[in-house]
């Protein structure tokens, strides 16, 4: 098979992360002798703008060229959706972190210059078109999130947290490197395309399945499915709200593309096994997750099993790439990146100094306390339990259809009793908040950056809830979704 | 665009009850407004020209309202009946009486959209939607137990419909239909296998069964009633928001004939249970409200056996007694809730020989209790006649057990008229206040325009239900892939 | 005339217009103003009536369509009204006697401080029961046979503060119900059989079934069992007695007069379907006689001034039922014509005396008073010999055309139509018995309570002008009915058109004269036999025969409803707990339970987050372990 | 020469080797070391898929070659990071046992 010259450089499709990477270089400088955080992040908000902004006038009008260095580096429509839920994603991170930094002392200049460069490493995971490219981005994502996880220095859980994400992740990233290597000797490259050419029809090995399996386990840790989840809910408790705020949107957009691509392009020439071990894992992640977060008493713990449930439904969407999963998907974690973001930026200023205080009992009488935040966290929660006319909902139908005209009718019913569960225990926050007396003063902090990212979050989750074709549409327009099919 | 507005109204409405809820004058005003409103948009729905608009053209969902058939007639007598709930909702709570009066127009709307919506999708949105003002009003107004009530309430009503939406989805994904709209899913769906009806009708039935309530599916309903806000306006809206009904009358039914036929017969038999069942259970309640609910639950039990019944009449009756019962149910409610805030109880015992002292409060009070049992001449008579005879047409034995509920509610209804009115009087209490009266009176005047001339409404609604038996006479003579029925052949065709 | 005759449908609005006026104005009314209110409304009833009565009999039936009830489909239901030979007749006795018993009351409750609220009630029964009779299909009967149950409720229940009464009228509610039960079904099945409800047409279309088709059977007795709830006949008739707590006109007029004959009306009208179901009608027949007889003894042994005329009622209506069951139509409602009168007129006139002693109602407390109160008394003794059937007054030729209609009618013949005969034939005695038992202890002999005595005195004439009048009415209407062989019948022939037909075995004009000559003797024996015990015996007869076996058996009515209590009541009342129970105890935690396993399973899987990093990677490497076996198998099988 | 398989398999102990170092070690700095190892394993194998690919064609190789640098260094980065956290932690509580690491949990 023959290969375009491997220095074709599209700019534009290369323009929304070289945007980020510059942003992060700057702002770092400009950290560095700048004390105020606050001006720091309005610059890295300005760079996630510039790149939101390359990345639309591209979305505008797609170039002749889908992608450059030889399909290595996406510019297609999936590449840019996904780039927008993260640069989203992002910027309401931005946002939350404005005045919390300050307010819980995490304020050190290389804060938003690591979250800039996390940003940018998902955003190249999105956009990669070869196993390489996409190790490098799931590198460049994670490293920064385990030294932001640790931010909160000489707070043990904060540490403990970096640590078990460190080495759980590298230990992650090795087997999918490996894995890598199985697939590169089954096939001979690592470009999506070129594997799924080579593979097509060949004889099949043990290792080239093996291949498949350990990639699909290295991705599967990032997007925190089960069995490879656990690291999620410790991680989650121990790191700073806002820091959370930021990686439970961008790492699971970074890491379901990824995993869309390679489902989507490789997996099809592998053994069909696979998506069958794929639906197992989808499966157990939808029960653990669903189930676990019943049991817990802080809020933070909650969302953060929680967040292990919503990779099993957008695990959902995985199985059904030829049916309008991967819209589904994308639709799926718009609404995620919106309401979570939501949630946490909430959760936020719910927090004391010490990122204290998400137990259950300290929301207990919020609703007459505070109640333009209750009812804000009221939508949110709602929206992620699935409850129309939210933006949660829309991208459940859109899930649940995909899976369903996959033809997973078992796994589909799984998801729908597990989500029975899952709304059970999002309610209970809100009965907590409403049925309750409170017992303790309600929190005062006030924040209008975090409000603002707060109100964006509510706007989009009830604008995509009311009119969900705006964003879907602009998804499954005519032309191909991935480049190659 | 009429059935639109009357959706939009409540909402604004509620919004701006929220906004005001610094005064209680102003939050009243709202509250009649809205509901005066939505009743004027109400008269004008019937025949209105409807409206639709791509909602998620993805996947084929139109927001796509009619105000054809049923529909309207049910939206008219949910209006009628909100504005007097809306009134006690606004002048009888004590605390929170904007939100209370919010999310009652709030579950309106939502209702309004059930009724309305032709297509699938949007039916269900409203379905679902309509669950949290309900769960809130329980949870935030009710009394000691209702956080039990609430999550009872949510687990029941949340995973029947869970498992419906799986049903709707598979719907559309296995019959290939264009969209959601009503229209393309009757000339698609009934080409499928019998089996594959019967499974899919069975997963809409689990949703429609806890919303009915059939037995056992009911106790949420029990519980909502006993804990919701004393003063009766929530479970007024506990009464309204009875869809199961409605749910298989206008969707699960005609979508899905042949597994209708196959499973009718069973919830046939559980309806007919449930109508004695809740009518024996509701003889020996001493709580006011439970004692309601146990009634209402027998009328849904009837309600069931013309739905299963499959014979036009008893279909056309079915949802007449739906609209109905919306009345006497709702109007017992607030005359318990009277009684609660005159005695500060809903124990039975704490009564008796009010008609000494409150002679008008007890005339009205008789009325009711007599639309409830279903006397001719009053507003549930007609449906529950019609659903019964239409079931006895194609299954006698069902419907003659079920009609034996007619005996025990004589029997409820005059002990409970009794054991409250009747006897030595035990404190003399005070007769109906004006407002009292202003609450009472859209009741009793509804409760007489569906009793004596039901032939208008009737006809509304037949004009569904011939769907309804239409789609499943087809069934008889299908043969897989042949469209069961045309376009032209139904109403609101045009999309 | 046609449009004259429409006009009548107003009689039940205007009923209406006067219950509507005193129950929402009643309480600001001075003085008789409700009572003359209520009475006026009847009373243009009464004109209307009479108006549709000149016109049906000038121009025939007439058929009145407002409008649709119910449409479904082939289901299609009219608001109209039918008036024809027999509905115009009932109108004429409800309007006619219930004028009468309005303008009655005005004396009666005289100062009741529920006087508006009574003739409110008042009203609003004459409206339903107008409607009953009026009705054109089967569910607008419905809607008035319920209302007259329902009025008849409030009214029995009346002086409510005492809830024995307010009881009574429960029980009388819920009976009813069962008989509605029976109508119900009977209307579900007549749709399935006929698919309309039509009363004209259901008539019409019976004769194309088959003689005696099993269907027409079903029908016949589920309407037999209605009728049964309505008229207080076996095994439905507990509540009759108890009925008596109402005010006594109440009891004259819906107890006596019209609403307990609704049930022979309703047969009547089905008769096509009787006609044509004969084993439907003879048990009809038995149920009535059976009732009759059973009523008739337990009239005997009752002290109560009312229970006794109410036990006599019961037995009075068997005569009517088992006349419309075998078949002789008219014979039944010429006994509901002639019935409503001298029934009414006892009744009036046992509340008069009841009036006078203030409230006492036990005859043995009484005695003499015809002496003291002289329009009453006649009165009663008209009445009292009218219904004994003493010849050439009315009781008689009903009772006597009833009888000759069990000897002869023909379908009645393969189902014991003698021993019916001869058992009627009995009742009849009884009839006379029980009948001067009650005039003699009542009105007769020497008072057995001074104090009472004292108290008694004659009623105003608002309430004695009434008595005279049904009085004359007692003694003349019979004559309506003269026995065909010997003068033209009138209101056989009036009725014939309307008439399902029944073959008759016709007997010799020797025959006919036997038995009228038999139900004279049978009279004059049991009122004989009355004067023996009574006059003669002087009572220590009386007590003598007083605690045989029967006798008890008839003081105890036969037991019936402590039987009922403990067959029906009390298991009724068992099983509704049970119900609640289950359901509080079984099918809710039931539920709940089976919901309580989920939260369990999550403890477990929490107890799988141990913290151990090592624990986390050791998890991970199991799932790749598992994956990589799978594939090695996948391979080594590929 | 020797043939893939056998790098492949060496490579293969390699892994499974630091797979097992992980789940045994307690020190955080072991534990680390043993997924340097794995990656290594990986980079091994690599390098013989390259070489084997070279036979198809130069740029298969080439792929696989640079891919072995990428690798180094990723591993080099996950060293600088992950002795960054380690010392942080170090300084707070004088252990690396990655069993201390275990307050938050459930």
């Amino acid at each position: 098979m023959t290969f375009p010259p491997v220095l074709d450089v599209d700019w534009s499709a290369l323009a929304p992360a070289l945007a980020l990477l510059v942003t992060a270089a700057v702002t770092l400088f400009f950290a560095l002798f700048h004390k105020d955080s606050r001006h720091v992040a309005i610059t890295a908000l300005i760079g996630v703008v510039t790149a939101f902004l390359f990345a639309l006038a591209r979305f505008l009008e797609p170039g002749e060229q889908v992608a450059s260095f030889g399909l290595r580096y996406y510019g297609d429509t999936m590449a840019l959706a996904f780039t927008f839920i993260i640069l989203l994603g992002t910027a309401l991170a931005i946002l939350v972190s404005y005045d919390q930094l300050k307010r819980q002392d995490l304020d050190r200049p290389e804060y938003y210059p690591l979250m800039l460069l996390s940003a940018l490493g998902a955003v190249i995971m999105a956009s990669s078109g070869d196993l390489i490219t996409l190790v490098l981005g799931l590198e460049i994502m994670s490293l920064p999130v385990y030294v932001l996880s640790a931010w909160r220095t000489r707070d043990r859980q904060s540490e403990e947290a970096g640590m078990k994400y460190f080495l759980l992740g590298a230990f992650g990233s090795a087997m999918l490197i490996y894995g890598i290597a199985l697939l590169y000797g089954a096939g001979g490259t690592f470009v999506f395309e070129g594997l799924a050419q080579s593979l097509a029809g060949g004889q099949l090995t043990v290792l080239a399945t093996l291949g498949g399996a350990l990639v699909l386990v290295g991705l599967g840790f990032k997007a925190s499915m089960a069995p490879f989840h656990q690291w999620a809910p410790d991680v989650y408790t121990g790191a700073p709200t806002p820091v959370v705020t930021f990686m439970s949107v961008v790492i699971k957009v970074g890491a379901f593309a990824a995993l869309l691509r390679v489902v989507a392009v490789v997996f099809p020439q592998l053994s069909p096994w696979l998506i069958t071990a794929l639906a197992v894992i989808v499966a157990a992640t939808l029960i653990i997750g669903n189930l676990s977060a019943l049991m817990q008493r802080g809020v933070k713990r909650i969302l953060a099993y929680s967040a292990v449930a919503h990779a099993g439904y957008l695990g959902l969407a995985l199985l059904a790439p030829d049916h309008g999963g991967i819209p589904a998907a994308a639709f799926y974690l718009t609404a995620y990146a919106l309401m979570n973001a939501g949630a946490f930026a909430v959760l936020s200023l719910m927090t004391d100094a010490n990122d204290r205080g998400d137990d259950l009992d300290r929301f207990a009488g919020l609703g007459a306390k505070r109640p333009w935040l209750a009812a804000t966290l009221t939508f949110f929660l709602l929206s992620l339990g699935g409850i129309p006319p939210l933006a949660g909902f829309a991208g459940k139908v859109l899930v649940f259809q995909a899976v369903i005209e996959a033809g997973w009718y078992w796994l589909a019913v799984l998801g729908i009793l597990t989500s029975v569960v899952a709304l059970v225990y999002y309610f209970r926050i809100i009965a907590y908040m409403y049925f309750r007396e409170s017992e303790y003063e309600a929190p005062s902090t006030r924040s209008t950056a975090t409000n603002v990212a707060i109100a964006v979050a509510l706007v989009g989750t009830l604008l995509f809830g009311l009119f969900p074709g705006l964003w879907h549409d602009l998804l499954n327009v005519g032309q191909t979704f991935i480049a190659g099919f | 665009m009429i059935s639109l507005y009357v959706i939009l109204l409540p909402v604004l409405m509620a919004l701006l009850a929220i906004l005001a809820r610094g005064s209680a004058p102003l939050v009243r005003g709202l509250a009649f407004l809205g509901g005066i409103g939505t009743f004027a948009l109400a008269l004008f729905l019937a025949g209105s020209e409807g409206f639709n608009a791509a909602w998620l053209p993805g996947i084929g969902v139109n927001f796509a309202l009619d105000a054809t058939g049923a529909g309207p007639v049910l939206v008219l007598v949910a209006a009628l009946v909100m504005i007097p709930t809306l009134l006690v909702a606004a002048s009888r709570v004590e605390k929170g009486a904007a939100g209370f009066v919010a999310l009652l127009l709030l579950a309106q709307a939502g209702l309004n959209g059930i009724f309305l919506s032709k297509d699938l999708i949007v039916f269900y949105i409203f379905w679902e939607a309509t669950l949290i003002p309900g769960l809130l009003l329980l949870g935030i107004y009710g009394g000691d137990r209702r956080r039990q009530a609430t999550l009872k309430y949510l687990v029941y009503a949340v995973a029947g419909s869970f498992l419906m939406l799986i049903s709707i989805l598979a719907l559309k994904a296995l019959s290939g239909a264009a969209s959601f709209h009503i229209t393309e899913l009757m000339i698609a769906t009934p080409a499928l296998s019998a089996a594959t009806q019967t499974w899919l009708f069975v997963g809409m039935a689990v949703g429609m069964m806890v919303k009915l309530p059939l037995w056992p599916l009911h106790s949420w309903l029990i519980d909502l009633n006993e804990q919701n806000h004393p003063s009766g306006a929530a479970d007024v809206l506990g009464s309204l928001y009875k869809v199961g009904a409605f749910g298989f009358f206008a969707w699960a039914l005609p979508l899905l004939p042949a597994g209708a036929e196959r499973v009718a017969p069973y919830l046939l038999a559980l309806a007919a249970v449930t109508a004695v069942y809740g009518a024996l259970a509701a003889i020996s309640q001493d709580h006011l409200k439970r004692f309601l609910a146990y009634g209402s639950l027998s009328h849904m039990g009837i309600i069931g056996v013309g739905l299963f019944g499959l014979h036009l009449a008893g279909l056309s009756g079915a949802i007449y007694f739906l609209a109905a019962q919306m009345l006497s149910t709702g109007g017992l409610f607030l005359v318990a809730g009277m009684l609660y805030h005159r005695r500060r109880s809903f124990s039975v015992k704490d009564y008796g020989g009010l008609a000494k002292s409150a002679p008008a409060f007890a005339a009205v009070s008789l009325f009711l209790i007599f639309a409830y049992i279903g006397v001719p001449g009053l507003s549930n008579f007609p449906g529950e006649f019609m659903a019964l005879l239409g079931a006895f047409q194609t299954s006698p034995w069902p419907a003659a057990f079920a009609t034996l509920a007619v005996i025990a509610a004589g029997v409820y209804g005059v002990n409970l008229f009794q054991r409250l009115f009747q006897g030595t009087t035990t404190v003399p209490t005070t007769d109906l206040s004006p407002l009292e009266l202003y609450v009472l009176v859209p009741f009793v005047a509804g409760v007489l325009w569906l009793g004596i001339s039901p032939a208008p409404q009737l006809r509304q609604i037949e004009q569904q239900a011939s769907l309804v038996t239409l789609q499943l006479e087809r069934v008889v003579e299908a043969q897989p892939g042949v469209p069961a029925v045309t376009l032209a052949e139904l109403p609101g065709g045009e999309r | 005339m046609n449009d004259l005759v429409q006009l009548a449908s107003l009689a039940p609005l205007l009923a209406l217009a006067g219950a509507i006026i005193n129950g929402l104005f009643g309480r600001s009314l001075r003085g008789n103003a409700p009572g003359v209110i209520a009475s006026l409304a009847v009373a243009a009833g009464f004109v209307l009536s009479l108006i549709a009565f000149l016109g049906v009999r000038a121009g025939g039936a007439v058929r009145v369509r407002f409008g649709d009830f119910l449409v479904a489909g082939d289901l299609n239901i009219g608001l109209g009204f039918h008036f024809d030979q027999l509905s115009v007749l009932m109108m004429l006795i409800i309007t006619g006697v219930g004028l009468l018993i309005h303008i009655y009351s005005i004396g009666y409750m005289q100062g009741d401080d529920g006087f508006s609220r009574y003739f409110a009630q008042l009203n609003l029964f004459v409206a339903a029961m107008l409607v009953l009779v009026m009705a054109d299909s089967f569910p607008l009967m419905f809607v008035g046979w319920e209302g007259v149950g329902v009025c008849s409720f409030l009214l029995i229940g009346f002086w409510y503060k005492d809830l024995k009464n307010a009881s009574a009228g429960r029980k009388a509610f819920i009976v009813n119900r069962v008989g509605d039960f029976g109508f119900l079904l009977a209307m579900f099945l007549t749709f399935k059989a006929f698919g309309t409800l039509d009363i004209q047409a259901v008539n019409a279309a019976a004769p194309s079934f088959a003689y005696g088709a099993a269907i027409l059977t079903g029908i016949g007795l589920l309407y037999l069992l209605a009728a049964a709830g309505k008229s207080a006949q076996l095994p439905l008739h507990t509540w009759l007695p108890d009925a008596m707590a109402g005010p006594t006109p109440v009891s004259a007029l819906i107890h006596a007069a019209t609403m307990v004959t609704a049930g022979v009306y309703l047969i009547a009208r089905t008769g096509g379907i009787f006609a044509n179901a004969p084993s439907a009608a003879a048990t009809v027949v038995w149920v009535a006689v059976l009732t009759a007889l059973m009523a008739a003894i337990v009239a005997i042994g009752q002290t109560d001034i009312k229970k006794i005329l109410a036990w006599s009622t019961i037995s009075q209506v068997g005569f009517m039922v088992a006349a419309v069951g075998a078949g002789a139509y008219w014979a039944g409602i010429f006994h509901v014509l002639t019935h409503a009168f001298f029934k009414a007129l006892l009744f009036l006139g046992a509340g008069s005396v009841i009036h006078a002693l203030g409230g006492e109602q036990d005859v043995r407390k009484m005695g003499g008073l015809g002496r003291k109160m002289r329009v009453t008394g006649t009165t009663s003794l008209i009445a009292t010999l009218a219904i004994a059937g003493v010849p050439f007054l009315s009781g008689y030729f009903s009772k006597d055309a009833i009888l000759g209609a069990l000897l002869t009618s023909s379908p009645l013949g393969n189902y014991g139509g003698q021993i019916l005969f001869a058992l009627l034939m009995v009742t009849a005695g009884i009839t006379a018995f029980y009948m001067f038992r009650w005039y003699y202890l009542v009105f007769a002999g020497e008072p057995r309570s001074s104090a009472e005595y004292e108290r008694a005195h004659e009623s105003p004439a608002v309430m004695t002008v009434p008595l005279g009048i049904l009085a004359v009415g007692s003694v003349l209407i019979g004559y309506v009915g003269l026995p065909a062989f010997l003068a033209p019948n009138a209101i056989q022939e009036w009725l014939a058109p309307v008439m399902a037909h029944v073959d008759f075995d016709h007997l010799n004009t020797s025959a006919e004269w036997m038995l009228l000559l038999g139900s004279v003797l049978v009279a004059a024996v049991g009122l004989g036999l009355g004067y023996w015990v009574y006059v003669i015996g002087s009572g220590e007869l009386a007590k003598r025969i007083g605690n045989t076996p029967l006798a008890n058996a008839s003081r105890g009515a036969f037991g019936i409803d402590r039987l009922y209590r403990g067959l029906f009541t009390e298991p009724g009342e068992g099983l509704a707990e049970g119900v609640a129970s289950l359901d509080r105890d079984v099918v809710d935690r039931g539920l709940t339970g089976v919901s309580g396993a989920v939260p369990l399973l999550g403890r477990l899987l929490v107890l799988l987050q141990s913290g151990y990093v090592r624990a986390y990677a050791f998890a991970m490497v199991l799932g790749v372990l598992a994956l990589a076996v799978v594939a090695a198998l996948i391979g080594v099988l590929a | 020469m020797v043939q893939t398989e056998y790098y492949v398999a060496l490579s293969a102990i390699l892994f499974a080797l630091g797979g097992i170092g992980v789940l045994t070690r307690r020190s955080a700095i072991m534990l680390f070391l043993s997924i340097e190892l794995m990656l290594n394993a990986a980079n091994l194998a690599i390098i013989a898929y390259a070489r084997q690919w070279s036979a198809v064609g130069a740029q298969h190789a080439l792929d696989g070659q640079a891919a072995a640098f990428i690798v180094l260094a990723i591993a080099a980065a996950e060293v600088a990071v992950g002795l960054g956290i380690l010392v942080a932690i170090f300084r707070n509580r004088v252990s690396t046992d990655v069993d201390e690491l275990s307050e938050v949990r459930l």
